[in-house]
Formats: C-alpha cells, sequence, structure tokens
C-alpha cells in the first residue's frame, strides 16, 4: 500500500500547488481587485494526480516507450542510402512551395530561419562546447545591419546578406576576443549580457534605430533584379510587370521560401565540410579537453574565436534575411527567448547533430504554429513539451554522430 | 555640492532597495548552481509564483474578514506564500530536473527554460495575462527627512524589503554555517557523488536547496507585490535574468557574494539612471557584468577555480 | 576471524548496455584484509562501487552484516559503517584538507571529529602541515593521503581502498600498507584494490583475481603471491 | 659533448607563501631519459607545468636550444617542441584513437579553410598524409587494430600510449612523461619501458620522466635528479643516487 | 457569404483593457447588424486577433490575415504596432480601420488601404501643450515618454508645442515599456523641480511613476494622453491619481442619440464609455455601410470610403484622400480617484 500512500501525499501536494494559483482567480475590478473561487481545475488536477500515481503510469508509459521501436536514422542502411534521402527531401523541400497553402509556406519559410539559426549555435555549443546563451544578438546584428543599410543606403538585399553576415562575425570576434576564456556557465552568462545589451542599443539608439517601434518598410530580396513587390521602387522592374502577370503576393512567398531553402543548403554544405576540416575535429577536442589541446600546441582562444564567429556569421545571414521576409524588426524581435528556443533546438537535436538540428528546429517552430487555434494552451504546452523531451531523450533526437575519419584496421588494409 | 548629498542618500536608498529583491532571488540560482551546477532559468517563475501566491492570499484575507488587522494579511500571505511556493520549489526539482541527473550539462538547463515557460503560461492560464495591481496597503514612510527643502524619505514598504532581505540573508549565512544542512551543502556543491559515498543523503540537500531557494524567492516576491502594486505572470523572467546576473557579478555558488552582487546590480542600475538617461540603466548594469568578468573571471567573491593539472 | 562481514551472490552490474560484472560471488569476513587484484578494465572499481550503490547491481544479492544491501541507497549503505578511498582520489577540490577531513566524519560529533584529526595527522602529517591548503591544489600524492585520511574519519567498520598506492612514493606506500595492517588491528575489515599485486597479496589474509567481470580465483594471500600464473599476469613474471 | 636541449636555471615557483619549486637547475641533453623523482608534493608535477608552459614560473629561465621559453603560453612551447603526458590521462574521451592522433597534428596540417571547403588537392593530401602517420603510430604502440575505438573506451594501460603516441605524432624533440607507470601492472610497464627506450633510439626524441616506479626509473633514466620540498637534494646517475643517503632517507627508504 | 472581419488588438499583455474595448464595441456593431439581416443577407462573422500591442507581434497577425483571405480588419490599436501591419494590408489589398492609433505617421505614407476613426496625435499634443502652458502654467515642465512611436511621438508634439509657447521642459526623457522601479527617476524629477510633468505612454507605467512619486513626496501635476485615461490607472496607482489630466476623445456616450446604444451596452454589462468602444464600432459600421453600397470588394470599398460620409456614434464621418478623419475633437478631462473624470473647461 506504500502506493496508496504517495499517491495520496502526491495528491495533496497537487491541491496544495493549484488552489491558490488555479482554483483562485485574481480579477481586476475597475478600482478593486476581488477573487473569484473555481474548484473545479484544482479537482480535476488532483485526481489526475492522484491517479497517475496510483497506477504508476510513469513507470508504465516508460515501459511503453521502451517497447517501443527506436528508429535509429543514425543505423548503418539510412547513412549508406543518405545520398538517395537527401535527393528525396531536396526534391520534396523545392516542389512543397508550389502544392501547399500560402499559409503554410509561410510558416515552412519561418522554420527554415530557424533551421538556419539552429545549424550556426549548433556549431557555437554542439561543436565547440561554448555556452552561448545571446547567440540571438548576432541574429539582430545582421537583421539591423541588412535593415539600416537598405534604409539609409538602399543597398539591395544580396548585397546585404554578406554584410550581414560578415558584420554578425565581425561582432563574434569583438565579443569572443575578451570573454573566450571566460569557464563554462560565466561564457553564457557573460554573452546572455551582452545580448542584452545589443537589444538595449537597439532599443534605446533612436536616432539609428527607431527605437523600440523598429524599423519598417524594410525591402524584400529581389529575384535576379526584379522586385517582388506590387508597385516598383523607382527605376526598378517588378516580377510581375516583367512577366505581365497580375500582382500576387504568393509570388513572394514561394520565393521567400527559396531563398531560405538556399541559404539553409548553403549552411548545411559549409558545416559539413569544416566538420570534416581540422578546425572540425579540433572543436570537438577543444570541447573534451581545453588543456591536452594547450599541450599539444592548439591555440584554443583562436579555435573557439573561429567557431564563435562563424556561428555568429549565419546568425547573421540568418537575420538579415528575417528582416526581409518580415519587412519589419524590433529590438523585441531579439529577446533572450529567441537565444533560449534556438538553443533548445540544437540541445533537442541532439548537440552536433545536424539532422537532429533539422528535425528538432521543424519540431519547435512547425509545431507551435499548428497548435494556434489553442492559443491559451500553445507556450504552456510548448514548455511542457521540452521538459518531457529531455526526460525522455537526454542525449536528444539524434545524438550526434560525427563524420569519423576511419582507419581501415590491419585486416583491411592488407585486402 | 550641498544639495547633492540628499539626492545621493535617496538614491542609495532606492538602489538597495531594487538590490534586496534581486539578492533575494540571486540566492536561489547561486545555491541551486553551486550544487547542481545548473542555472535554474525556472527560478524566475518561482519568484513571481510567490508575488502571486502572496496577492491572492492577501486578496483573500482582506475579502473575508474585511477588518483582520494589516498585520495578520501580510505574516498570513507571506506565510502561505513561502509555504506554497516552497512547494513549488520542491516540485520543479523533483519532476523537471531530478530524472535528469546525470544527463549532458545542458539537458537540464533546457528542462528549465521549458518549466519556465510552462509556468509561466500556467499562471496565465489560472490568473489570466493581465496585471494584476494591487492597492497600496502599506502606504507612508519609515522617516522622511527635510535636507535643506529637499525631502529624503524611505517607505513603509521599501524599509521592509531591506530588513527582511538583511534579516533572511543572516540567518541563511549563519545556518549555511553552522549547521549539518549546510555543511552537507558544502560538500554536494564540490563532489556530488563523493558526498554521497560518505554517506550523505544528496537528494534532500539539492531539494533543500531548491526550497530555501523558492522561500526567499516568495518573500521577495510577495513584498514587491506589496511595493511596486503591479504583477503579471511575466515579471519572473526579467527579474530572474537581473537576480541571475547579480548572482554571476558576486560570484556564482556563493551567498554572500549574491548579496553583494544584488546590491551592486540595484545601486548601479539607480545610479546610472539618476546620471546617465534613464533609458540605459540596463546597459551599465549588463556592462558591468561584463566588465567585473573580464577582470575578476569568477565574480566578485568566487574562489577562482583552479584546475591542477 | 569466518564470521562472513559482507558477501556477493552472483552479482552482475551493467554501464547501459556494457556488463562489467559478470556473476560475482566472494566474501569478506570480519576482521580480514581481504585483496582484489586484476588487470586494467576487470572490474575492480565496479565491483568495489557496486558494493556502495553506485551502479547499482543489476541482479544478485550483496549482504553486509547479514543485512541486503543491494538495492539500498548509497548514502544509506556508507552510513552503515562502510567508508571508501575512491579511484581517483575525488578529495573536495575547493575545500581545505581540514575541511575535507571534516567531511569525513560528517556524522561525528565535535569531540569525536578532534581525535580522529589528530590520528590521520599523525598518520600523515603531511595533511597537518597543510591543513589550510584547498585539496585542489594538492599534489597528487597528496592527495592520495587525503582520500585515505577522509575515509578514516568515519570510524568505519568495513574500508574500501581503491589503489591506495597509486601515485604514492615508495617510502609512502611502504607506510600505507603498515596503516592498513594497523587498522585491522584495530578491528576494521580492509577490501583492497591494488595494481600493485606483490605488495597487496604479501599483506592480505585472502585474495581474489577478477578478470574480465568474472572472479577467475580466490585464495590465501600467500598461495596466490606463489602462484605461477598469477605471478605470469600480475607480478611482471 | 652536443649541447643541452633543455636548461632549467634557477627555476622557482611560488603559490602564495608556498614555495613549490626552488632554485631547480637541470639540462637535458639530446637523446637522454632524464628522470625527476622525489616525494609527494616534491614540486615534480609543477616543474613539468611550469616547463610546458601552464605555469608562469617567478623566477628562472628555461631555454629551449639556446632560446627562452620561460613564461610562453603552452600551444607556443608544444609547437617549440615540447609536449607532456598528464598525471591524469587527458585524452579526448569520445574522440576515437585515430582522431586523437590527426588533432595533434592540427599544427602539422593545412587548416586553410578555402581549401578545405572546397577540397583542393592540396587539402586531401595534407589529410592523407596525417592518417598514414596515425596509422603508424598506432602501430608503433600497439594500437592499429583499436584505432577505430572511443579513447574513452581503452584500457587504462592502452590509454597511457595512445598519449604517448599523441605526443609522438606532433613530432616533439622533447617528451614529458608524468607517472606514465601508474596504474599499471608490473607486465605493462615493462612493455612501458620498452617504448621508451624504443622512442628514445628511435625517434630522437628526449624524455623527462616523473616516476614513482623505482624499477622503471632506474633501468631506464640515463640521468636522475632527485627533489624534495621544491629543492633538489641530488642529482645524478641511478647508481649514484641509488646510494645518496639523503636520497635513502627522504625518498627511497631502506631497502 | 458570410464576410469575415478580422479584430486585432491586444487580447493578451498589459494594455489588453484596450483590446477589450475594441472588442466590446466591434462586436456590439456586428451583433447588431446581423440582427437586422445582415449586408443584403450576408452575416458578418468576427475574428479576434491578439497583437499583444506589440510591433513584433503585428507583421505574423497581417500575414496570417492575408493567408487566411480575409478582407476587413478592424484595428490594430497601438500605433507601434499598427505601422508595420498597414503596410503590409496595403500592399496585400486588405482594408483597414484602426479605431485607436492616433500617431500622425501611419496614414503619412500614402497607403490606399489604411483608415482611422480616430484623431491624430498632431491633433491631442498641441492640446495637451497648450493646456499645460496655459492652465498649468508650470515653473518646470518635465516630459517623460515610453520610447514607443505613441508615446514618444505625442511627448515630442507636447514639448515643441510647449516650446513654441516659450516653456522650455527642464527635461525629457524616455523610460523602457515594462519597467516597475521608476524610484531613480522620480528622485531625479525631484531633484529638477518640475511641478508639471507630462507623461506620453500607457497607463501601466504611468500608474508606477504616480505611486512612487507620491511614495517620495514629489508635488507635481501630471498629464497624459489617451493611452493613459483607463480604470485600471487607477487599480495601480491608487489614491495618486487624483488630479492627472488627460486628453480624451469626446464622451459620445452622453449624447442623446445614442442613449439606445448605450443601453444595448449596459444591458450587456458592459461599459461603453471607453474611448475606443464607440470609434470600434464606428469602424465596423462604416465598413458595412460601405460594403453595403459597392459590395466585399476591398479596394472598391476603400474608394467608397473616401468619397462619401458615414452616420455613426461619433458623428458624422468622413475621410480625407490619406485615410484620416476630416474632423475629430480631444477634450482635457480631469482624472479622479474614484476612475470618473470631469472635463475640464
Ligand atoms: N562509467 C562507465 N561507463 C561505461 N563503461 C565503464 C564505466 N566505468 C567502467 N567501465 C567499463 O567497465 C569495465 C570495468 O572497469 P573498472 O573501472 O571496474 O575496471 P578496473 O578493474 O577498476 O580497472 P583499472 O585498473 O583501470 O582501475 C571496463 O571495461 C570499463 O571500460
Ligand atoms: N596551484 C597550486 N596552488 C597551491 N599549491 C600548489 C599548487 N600546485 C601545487 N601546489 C603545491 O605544490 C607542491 C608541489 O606539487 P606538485 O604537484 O608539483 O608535487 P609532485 O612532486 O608532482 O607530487 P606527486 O608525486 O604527489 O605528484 C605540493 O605541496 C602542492 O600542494
Ligand atoms: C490603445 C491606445 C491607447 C492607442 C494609442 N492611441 C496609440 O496610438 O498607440
Ligand atoms: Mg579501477
Ligand atoms: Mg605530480
Amino acid at each position: 500500500m506504500k502506493s496508496l500512500k504517495t499517491a495520496c501525499m502526491a495528491a495533496l501536494l497537487t491541491a496544495v500547488l493549484t488552489l491558490p494559483l488555479l482554483g483562485a482567480h485574481l480579477v481586476v475590478n475597475g478600482l478593486s481587485t476581488t477573487l473569484v473561487v473555481n474548484l473545479w481545475p484544482v479537482g480535476i488536477a488532483v485526481l489526475l494526480v492522484f491517479v497517475a500515481q496510483l497506477l504508476d503510469l510513469k513507470a508504465r508509459l516508460g515501459a511503453i516507450t521502451q517497447a517501443l521501436p527506436t528508429v535509429s536514422l543514425s543505423s548503418a542502411s539510412f547513412s549508406r542510402h543518405i545520398r538517395l534521402w537527401l535527393a528525396v527531401v531536396l526534391v520534396a523541400a523545392l516542389i512543397f512551395p508550389f502544392v501547399a497553402s500560402r499559409g503554410a509556406v509561410d510558416v515552412a519559410t519561418y522554420a527554415l530561419t530557424y533551421v538556419m539559426l539552429g545549424l550556426g549555435l549548433n556549431i557555437v555549443v554542439g561543436f565547440a562546447g561554448l555556452l552561448d546563451l545571446g547567440y540571438v544578438a548576432f541574429y539582430a546584428v545582421g537583421a539591423y545591419s541588412y535593415a539600416l543599410l537598405s534604409q539609409y543606403f538602399g543597398l539591395s538585399f544580396w548585397v546585404c546578406l554578406p554584410i550581414g553576415g560578415l558584420f554578425a562575425a565581425t561582432f563574434g570576434i569583438l565579443l569572443g576576443f575578451p570573454v573566450l576564456r571566460l569557464r563554462g556557465d560565466y561564457l553564457a552568462i557573460v554573452t546572455l549580457g551582452f545580448g542584452e545589451i545589443i537589444r538595449l542599443v537597439l532599443n534605446n539608439w533612436d536616432s539609428l534605430t527607431h527605437g523600440p517601434d523598429g524599423i519598417n518598410g524594410i525591402a524584400r530580396p529581389t529575384v535576379f533584379g526584379l522586385e517582388l513587390n506590387r508597385r516598383a521602387s523607382p527605376g526598378g522592374t517588378t516580377l510581375h510587370e516583367f512577366f505581365g502577370i497580375p500582382f500576387d503576393s504568393l509570388y513572394a512567398v514561394i520565393a521567400l521560401y527559396l531563398i531560405a531553402l538556399l541559404l539553409v543548403i548553403l549552411t548545411l554544405f559549409i558545416i559539413n565540410r569544416l566538420v570534416r576540416m581540422p578546425v572540425g575535429r579540433a572543436w570537438e577536442a577543444l570541447r573534451e579537453d581545453e588543456i591536452a589541446c594547450r599541450s599539444l600546441g592548439l591555440n584554443p582562444t583562436l579555435i573557439k574565436l573561429s567557431a564563435f564567429a562563424l556561428g555568429a556569421c549565419f546568425a547573421g545571414l540568418a537575420g538579415a534575411f528575417y528582416a526581409s521576409r518580415l519587412g519589419t524588426i524590433t529590438p523585441e524581435s531579439f529577446t533572450f527567448i529567441e537565444s533560449a528556443v534556438v538553443l533548445a533546438i540544437v540541445v533537442l537535436g541532439g548537440m552536433g547533430s545536424q539532422i537532429g538540428v533539422i528535425l528538432a528546429a521543424l519540431l519547435l517552430t512547425v509545431l507551435p504554429e499548428l497548435a494556434r487555434s489553442f492559443s491559451e494552451y500553445r507556450m504552456l504546452i510548448f514548455g511542457l513539451v521540452m521538459v518531457l523531451m529531455m526526460i525522455w531523450r537526454p542525449q536528444g533526437l539524434m545524438p550526434a554522430t560525427r563524420p569519423r575519419l576511419e582507419l581501415p584496421t590491419a585486416e583491411e588494409a592488407h585486402q | 555640492m550641498n544639495d547633492l548629498l540628499p539626492v545621493l542618500a535617496q538614491q542609495v536608498i532606492n538602489g538597495l532597495s531594487l538590490g534586496s529583491i534581486y539578492a533575494l532571488i540571486a540566492i536561489g540560482y547561486t545555491m541551486v548552481y553551486g550544487i547542481i551546477g545548473m542555472i535554474n532559468f525556472a527560478h524566475g517563475e518561482i519568484y513571481m509564483i510567490g508575488a502571486y501566491v502572496g496577492v491572492v492570499t492577501i486578496t483573500a484575507l482582506g475579502a473575508a474578514s474585511g477588518a483582520m488587522p494589516l498585520a495578520l494579511v501580510l505574516s498570513g500571505a507571506l506565510i502561505i506564500a513561502v509555504v506554497v511556493t516552497a512547494a513549488y520549489g520542491w516540485t520543479v526539482e523533483r519532476v523537471a530536473y531530478r530524472p535528469l541527473r546525470g544527463s549532458p550539462r545542458l539537458v537540464p538547463l533546457i528542462s528549465a527554460i521549458g518549466m519556465s515557460i510552462f509556468l509561466q503560461n500556467y499562471v496565465q492560464l489560472g490568473q489570466g495575462a493581465r496585471d494584476i495591481s494591487v492597492p497600496p496597503l502599506l502606504p507612508g514612510n519609515l522617516f522622511e527627512i527635510d535636507v535643506e527643502g529637499f525631502p529624503v524619505s524611505l517607505s513603509l514598504t521599501r524599509a521592509l524589503i531591506i530588513f527582511a532581505t538583511l534579516a533572511l540573508m543572516i540567518a541563511l549565512t549563519l545556518y549555511i554555517s553552522r549547521s549539518r544542512m549546510g555543511r552537507a551543502c558544502r560538500a554536494c556543491s564540490q563532489d556530488m557523488g563523493m558526498a554521497n559515498l560518505l554517506g550523505i543523503d544528496t537528494n534532500r540537500v539539492i531539494s533543500f536547496t531548491f526550497v530555501v531557494g523558492a522561500i526567499l524567492a516568495a518573500v521577495g516576491g510577495v513584498l514587491i507585490g506589496l511595493s511596486i502594486g503591479k504583477i503579471n505572470p511575466f515579471i519572473g523572467f526579467v527579474a530572474g535574468i537581473k537576480a541571475f546576473t547579480a548572482a554571476v557579478l558576486g560570484g556564482i555558488g556563493s551567498i554572500p557574494g549574491a548579496m553583494l552582487g544584488g546590491v551592486l546590480l540595484g545601486l548601479t542600475e539607480t545610479f546610472a539612471s539618476a546620471f546617465l538617461p534613464t533609458e540605459y540603466k540596463d546597459v551599465v548594469a549588463f556592462g558591468l557584468l561584463v566588465l567585473i568578468l573580464l577582470f575578476r573571471p569568477t565574480g566578485l567573491l568566487g574562489t577562482p577555480d583552479v584546475e591542477k593539472v | 576471524m569466518s564470521e562472513p562481514m559482507l558477501s556477493f551472490e552472483n552479482v552482475h552490474t551493467f554501464y547501459g548496455k556494457i556488463e562489467a560484472l559478470k556473476g560475482v560471488s566472494l566474501t569478506v569476513n570480519r576482521g580480514e584484509i581481504v585483496t582484489l587484484i586484476g588487470a586494467n578494465g576487470a572490474g575492480k572499481t565496479t565491483l568495489l562501487m557496486t558494493l556502495c550503490g553506485s551502479p547499482r547491481a543489476a541482479s544478485g544479492t550483496i549482504r553486509f552484516e547479514g543485512e541486503d544491501i543491494t538495492q539500498r541507497e548509497t548514502h544509506l549503505i556508507m552510513q552503515g559503517g562502510i567508508a571508501v578511498s575512491p579511484e581517483g582520489r575525488r578529495v573536495f577540490p575547493g575545500l581545505s584538507v581540514l575541511e575535507n577531513l571534516q567531511m569525513g566524519g560528517f556524522f561525528s560529533d565535535a569531540e569525536r571529529i578532534e581525535e580522529d584529526l589528530e590520528r590521520v595527522f599523525t598518520l600523515f602529517p603531511r595533511l597537518r602541515e597543510r591543513s589550510a591548503q584547498r585539496a585542489g591544489t594538492m599534489s597528487g600524492g597528496e592527495q592520495q593521503m587525503l582520500a585515505i585520511g577522509r575515509a578514516l574519519m568515519s570510524r568505519p567498520r568495513l574500508l574500501l581502498l581503491d589503489e591506495p598506492s597509486l601515485g604514492l612514493a615508495p617510502l609512502i606506500i611502504a607506510q600505507i600498507f603498515q596503516i592498513v595492517q594497523e587498522i585491522r588491528d584495530e578491528g576494521v575489515t580492509v577490501f583492497l584494490v591494488e595494481q600493485n599485486a606483490h605488495r597487496a597479496l604479501a599483506l592480505a589474509d585472502r585474495g581474489y583475481v577478477i578478470e574480465n567481470g568474472r572472479i577467475v580465483m580466490s585464495d590465501t594471500g600467500s598461495a596466490l603471491l606463489a602462484n605461477a600464473d598469477i605471478r605470469k599476469a600480475y607480478l611482471g613474471g | 659533448m652536443k649541447s643541452p636541449l633543455l636548461t632549467v636555471s634557477g627555476l622557482q615557483m611560488r603559490f602564495g607563501g608556498l614555495l613549490a619549486v626552488d632554485g631547480i637547475e637541470f639540462q637535458v641533453n639530446p637523446g637522454e631519459i632524464f628522470a625527476i623523482i622525489g616525494p609527494n608534493g616534491a614540486g615534480k608535477t609543477t616543474v613539468f607545468n611550469c616547463v610546458s608552459g601552464f605555469y608562469r614560473p617567478t623566477a628562472g629561465e628555461i631555454r629551449l636550444d639556446a632560446r627562452a621559453i620561460t613564461g610562453q603560453p603552452g600551444h607556443r612551447i608544444a609547437r617549440a617542441g615540447i609536449v607532456r603526458t598528464f598525471q591524469n590521462i587527458r585524452l579526448f574521451r569520445t574522440m576515437t584513437a585515430v582522431e586523437n592522433l590527426l588533432v595533434a597534428q592540427h599544427a602539422q596540417l593545412d587548416t586553410n579553410w578555402f581549401s578545405g571547403l572546397f577540397m583542393l588537392p592540396r587539402f586531401r593530401r595534407a589529410e592523407r598524409d596525417a592518417l598514414e602517420r596515425a596509422a603508424y603510430w598506432l602501430e608503433k604502440v600497439g594500437l592499429r587494430e583499436y584505432a577505430n575505438r572511443e579513447a574513452g573506451n581503452l584500457a587504462y594501460g592502452q590509454q597511457r600510449r595512445l598519449e604517448i603516441a599523441r605526443c609522438m605524432i606532433t613530432q616533439p624533440r622533447l617528451l614529458l612523461l608524468d607517472e606514465p607507470a601508474a596504474g599499471l601492472n608490473p607486465q605493462e610497464t615493462h612493455e612501458l619501458d620498452l617504448l621508451i627506450r624504443e622512442l628514445r633510439d628511435q625517434h630522437d626524441v628526449a624524455v623527462l620522466l616523473i616516476e614513482h616506479d623505482m624499477s622503471l626509473v632506474m633501468e631506464i633514466s640515463d640521468r636522475i635528479l632527485v627533489m624534495e620540498y621544491g629543492r633538489p637534494i641530488g642529482i645524478g646517475t641511478p647508481a649514484e643516487v641509488r646510494s645518496n643517503p639523503r636520497v635513502i632517507k627522504a625518498y627511497l627508504g631502506e631497502e | 457569404a458570410d464576410i469575415r472581419i478580422a479584430v486585432a488588438g491586444p487580447v493578451t499583455g498589459p494594455v489588453a483593457q484596450y483590446g477589450d474595448m475594441q472588442m466590446i464595441g466591434a462586436e456590439m456593431a456586428i451583433e447588431q447588424i446581423n440582427a437586422k439581416g445582415g449586408i443584403k443577407g450576408d452575416k458578418l462573422v468576427m475574428v479576434k486577433m491578439d497583437d499583444a500591442c506589440e510591433p513584433k507581434q503585428s507583421p505574423t497577425v497581417a500575414n496570417q490575415v492575408v493567408n487566411d483571405g480575409i478582407k476587413f480588419v478592424v484595428g490594430h490599436l497601438c500605433s507601434g504596432a499598427t505601422k508595420p501591419a498597414a503596410k503590409i494590408y496595403d500592399e496585400n489589398d486588405v482594408l483597414m480601420v484602426s479605431p485607436a492609433a492616433t500617431n500622425d505617421a501611419i496614414t503619412a505614407e500614402g497607403f490606399k488601404m489604411v483608415f482611422r476613426t480616430i484623431g491624430k496625435d498632431s491633433q491631442q499634443g498641441p492640446a495637451a501643450g497648450k493646456f499645460i502652458v496655459s492652465h498649468l502654467k508650470p515653473k518646470a515642465l518635465a516630459i517623460i515618454h515610453d520610447k514607443q512611436s505613441y508615446g514618444q511621438g505625442i511627448a515630442e508634439q507636447v514639448r515643441e508645442t510647449a516650446m513654441a509657447a516659450g516653456v522650455k521642459p527642464v527635461m525629457f526623457e524616455g523610460i523602457s515599456k515594462g519597467d516597475t522601479d521608476f524610484s531613480a527617476l522620480i528622485t531625479k524629477l525631484k531633484t529638477a523641480g518640475a511641478d508639471v510633468i507630462y507623461y506620453g505612454g500607457y497607463h501601466p507605467e504611468l500608474g508606477l511613476l504616480l505611486r512612487q512619486a507620491k511614495e517620495q513626496g514629489l508635488q507635481a501635476k501630471w498629464m497624459g494622453p489617451e493611452g493613459v485615461g483607463n480604470k485600471d490607472l487607477n487599480a495601480i496607482a491608487g489614491d495618486a491619481v487624483e488630479g492627472l489630466y488627460v486628453t480624451l476623445p469626446q464622451d459620445f456616450t452622453t449624447e442623446p442619440e445614442n442613449a439606445a446604444l448605450v443601453k444595448a451596452f449596459k444591458d450587456k454589462g458592459q461599459d461603453p464609455s471607453g474611448p475606443f468602444v464607440l470609434t470600434s464600432y464606428a469602424a465596423v459600421e462604416v465598413i458595412a455601410d460601405s460594403i453595403k453600397a459597392v459590395g466585399a470588394d476591398p479596394v472598391k470599398v476603400a474608394d467608397y470610403m473616401r468619397k462619401h460620409t458615414f452616420k455613426t456614434p461619433i458623428g458624422e464621418l468622413g475621410f480625407t484622400a490619406s485615410g484620416d478623419l476630416k474632423d475629430f475633437k480631444f477634450v482635457v478631462y480631469e482624472w479622479h480617484k474614484d476612475a470618473s473624470k470631469t472635463a475640464v473647461k
């Protein structure tokens, strides 16, 4: 009868926890604040917990998930067919915008931005093991550099995209240089502080950034020089005029999706090469043991800096893209919670695993969008999912398998 | 020059009361970090819950009897808030972190962020997303001195904040340094597994840490409800980040450090508002953090961690 | 001399999927020095730590003083009169030497701590010299002394030593083995894991040889020392 | 006589009130195996830390050939040709053995990002050579068949050897070994003995060794420095040291 | 077919009260129109959208409106949130009528599809500025704002008016939205000897400012724009609100011809006196009337709106080419601790 006792205790605890917050509702009623008592939710919560504890639901669920066949994407057969899979996914991704609804394409574009951010942060956190809680700062730098350059100098998206990445990388180096010698969590808090500083400066430097209102009317990317707007800018031509078709803002949505896809592919290509290069190995080694690295002649600061700057660079690219997609950016778009979500993507994906990061990014961005209709419970569920996922798969969706350079074993070598 | 003195005095009072709240919350971060090496991002939410439970109880007590003496209402609110919030602290650890013991370092961090989002929205579900106002229950000042035409004042609520913080801090420091539980905390913060091998019940120590952190945060929450008079489900987030900053500033893991960091942060913000455009106060605060860490990589009172090779 | 204090019955232990102990059975009698020898990775440390409950045995029974402690929580096991000087020393790096020793006597009262401190300081004068130094900055050997000292602080009835001679200077090693003998003479049972098989077997009443997670041989210390196979495999011919 | 490879003179290291190393002088000649022994806490590891750039000595000078390297950061010193192992093994535990050896070659590899991103021939060649060198060294330390195993899963003695191989692949001129035989059984210690000699004889490296296992030290060393309380109490050949009464009293004990 | 109207404003967040006003106003209009048979048989359907009053969220909301194929929007409320959304609507031929956003810039870009049923800050600001100069006669005027388009915009208008009248503010400073501890700023105001303080922004911050000012014994007269005139201000600041001056749209609930409408609100237990209830009602009405005339094509509706006038509870409305009202009046009120207000002559 131990379980009955624990179930009672758990139920009692639940009552204590929920009574003041779910059972009594504060209502500001004009001048006075009053309480409206509603014990239903408390009762339900208590009952649920009681039953769950009594039946030891957690253990049962655990048993069920244990029993589920785990689809291991990293299995040998998968990696053998990886090229085939990649091709299939790519083709699907290319067809997608032409068959899906406008809303779906929009969400997909949004998700791709997070894929990019996740892949970028994965370099810093997953590969190099540097906990960066201010990643969003570089995203902001990229976004604002495009917004400002286009606003003040009329530079086009394609010119600003690399500049945005470069600016962000420069910021990464400037920040990284002094702080990368900090250990573990101190680095985390400094980057967090730096992220906040960037946001606050953007918020307060009205004369340049328009303060909390942010920058409006940021130009969209052009497609081979053609604008995607309804009305051409002075001297420009729009896509629909060029082809002599009626304007439909759907073209812009599709074009943006394709650009995002392109950027993601580029990112994947670069990162995939990098992890196979000496610098990729050095990142991992550094994550494992900095002291050993130094003893072997690797310069930790430089190596960390390269990871930091590269991660920042991708955030900058993503930022520039984000600004051009939405047309509006405000400092509030770059709060800590963004960094947290991107970090969650990396960890949930399985640190250092790229397919994992992509899956996690899609999961964490598309799911909340799909759940918009439960808007009240949306974020509640989001938070809960984050916790449960961590408990369910602490090693992430797809634990990292960095491509390993294999040495044929002796027998193989002799063949 | 004469005019400056009363202004400074007033600003110091302002800064101290602001910093005290940071300090109260910072303790929770510092203790948890010290022991399980994890940034408990949900701690700010614990503080927010403390504030809500406080306001709910105040309203309930006030509504039930109408004429209950204020002191009784307040102490009742404080006690209930402390109990319920402590229960939250305990439960959060039990549910969201304990199953992750032994996982890679970032895993509990994400779980904590998830918990923070969850709690924020859970309170929103129960209490709505809107501001809840608390009428000024303790109006009036502890003192108001007129210094050459400039009134320097300390309101009752702010006085309460400062004194409560001081008292709790002293009590906690004594407890940690004198009690067996305190010693167990020190052992756990160094090497949890080894502490376990010495016969120390590490799970109890961890729970204790979360409960103590929650208690202090609850006190902070109730006091903030009284003094600021406006709460919403999001107050925990900003306060949490600030308090965490304070904890790091003072040297994370160190309880006096959290106190020092909190007060320092409060004073910095206040003086930055006073002598620069107000809007830049947070920039100055975070700037200070970065600066201090550059020169003292483990915070003001943190012990530099040597790794002997 | 023959009342079993500790017994393992068919104990299996896993690290994830790796089976590190594959059905180990052994006994340690009250007042004995028992040593466990074996190659690197044979499972010596695992065996010792399984007794402490971390990692926990997957199956089998471990009894200590007649009670089944297989599923008991680590801290409860350790409170029952067992102390360990673990592999890798695991001194509390940020605490001073003195504080480390005090932690060893966590459940003692102030008076007893004073007594025990005095005893440890007499055994290891270097620790007295350095009582205020942070343990993490001590040299490897000094930390080893501290780890052993800390284990002694709780006045255990069963003392577990995992390679106590690792990293110690020859003089100190001799001294450590001397101390082990003295402790036994005070009535403490000692379970000793050693790489330094020569000395360990010379000292031990009985010895077990572990290979690949299995006990492959057991005998008195002197008999093992004389065994040709053992000499060849563990004593360098 | 050849000019010394490493010259340490007047070395002093102070930690607060503690003089951990004081007045240490020695030279290591090319091709020599030089050992430092002494009681626990004598300051041996601290000497290593100073030589390998992990500590900045409070006084004294360290020269490699004729060039002063005192106080330079560790990675510079490593590139200059002094590499070390650690008293507690420090491998990259989740990387495979062969990758451990590739990381160690970082300084010799083509780290140009451009050639890497586009897989230029130069890059491929550098990588192939690196793999070959890794294979060579794995063979050498008897770990060829464990090449693709995670280093953390290797047995202790194997880890020790891998750590040595990882040092050797950087083509050092001076190898610093901190208690390489600790935790090895006599059989493994014997294999280690052979390996160290081989390195010295075939790979042109001088060895500076800390060890408490006297059977190893006495057999392998050309010269020995004995320290106590941070100060030198004797230096000489194994025979000289073994009969030095101060050394016997402080360290060896009567046999 | 049903005609969907998105009503976009803050449903959550610190100024959700304004969203309530908008929602009840729009809802009432839609109900009443549907009760009368809808628009030629087509019912109006209200789709609630939440932008939390944040410029960060409104573009997402606007895109969703476009993606969902909704053609008419009543909203957004806060100027900062309205600005980026307006651009998206205009680009995609969605008609937007804001019942509350007052910042001038919203209609300044020559949009075709953007309208509002409220005045502009260039009317409200100078009204406040003149009132300050002529009635409050400050010795030291301080102006605080929340740095958002609305708050800062109107604060600047007030400053200009005051400067033109020869009153130079001793302080003009921004605070951050969401801040809670203003004690340092209050001390600063005390030091500057401010006796009249204008706050440009929304009520949550002003409430705290008032409360903390009282705590520190700061003696000054406060004034703010229509974004602060709200009962919730009293709930935060308590007695400290007494004597605050606010500019608000003229209160039409007291007009005799609105009596039936006011009663309809009261019957539902709703309060029609909030500044944006009737403007929202009017916004729906204007859209509905135009659809009735030219059909549910938003471009034609916009065209029609520019050319005609509409009878609404807030008077006879006509729109300029830019989409603004031809005529709108702000009135100065004094706010009291029981949340009532009295007009100041
Ligand atoms: N934490 C762990 N996770 C996975 N495998 C482990 C772990 N610890 C030990 N092992 C494996 O279990 C086996 C037994 O290890 P154990 O440490 O008990 O050996 P040992 O006899 O103490 O060796 P040594 O002499 O090196 O200390 C080895 O194969 C080792 O690789
Ligand atoms: N960072 C430090 N801070 C303070 N004291 C230190 C530090 N590093 C070493 N020491 C002290 O300096 C002395 C020498 O230490 P070192 O590690 O060099 O000894 P060792 O000769 O290598 O000993 P062992 O043989 O036990 O490894 C020791 O007493 C140690 O406590
Ligand atoms: C809801 C409001 C108070 C709107 C305010 N007039 C603004 O433009 O932002
Ligand atoms: Mg072992
Ligand atoms: Mg040493």
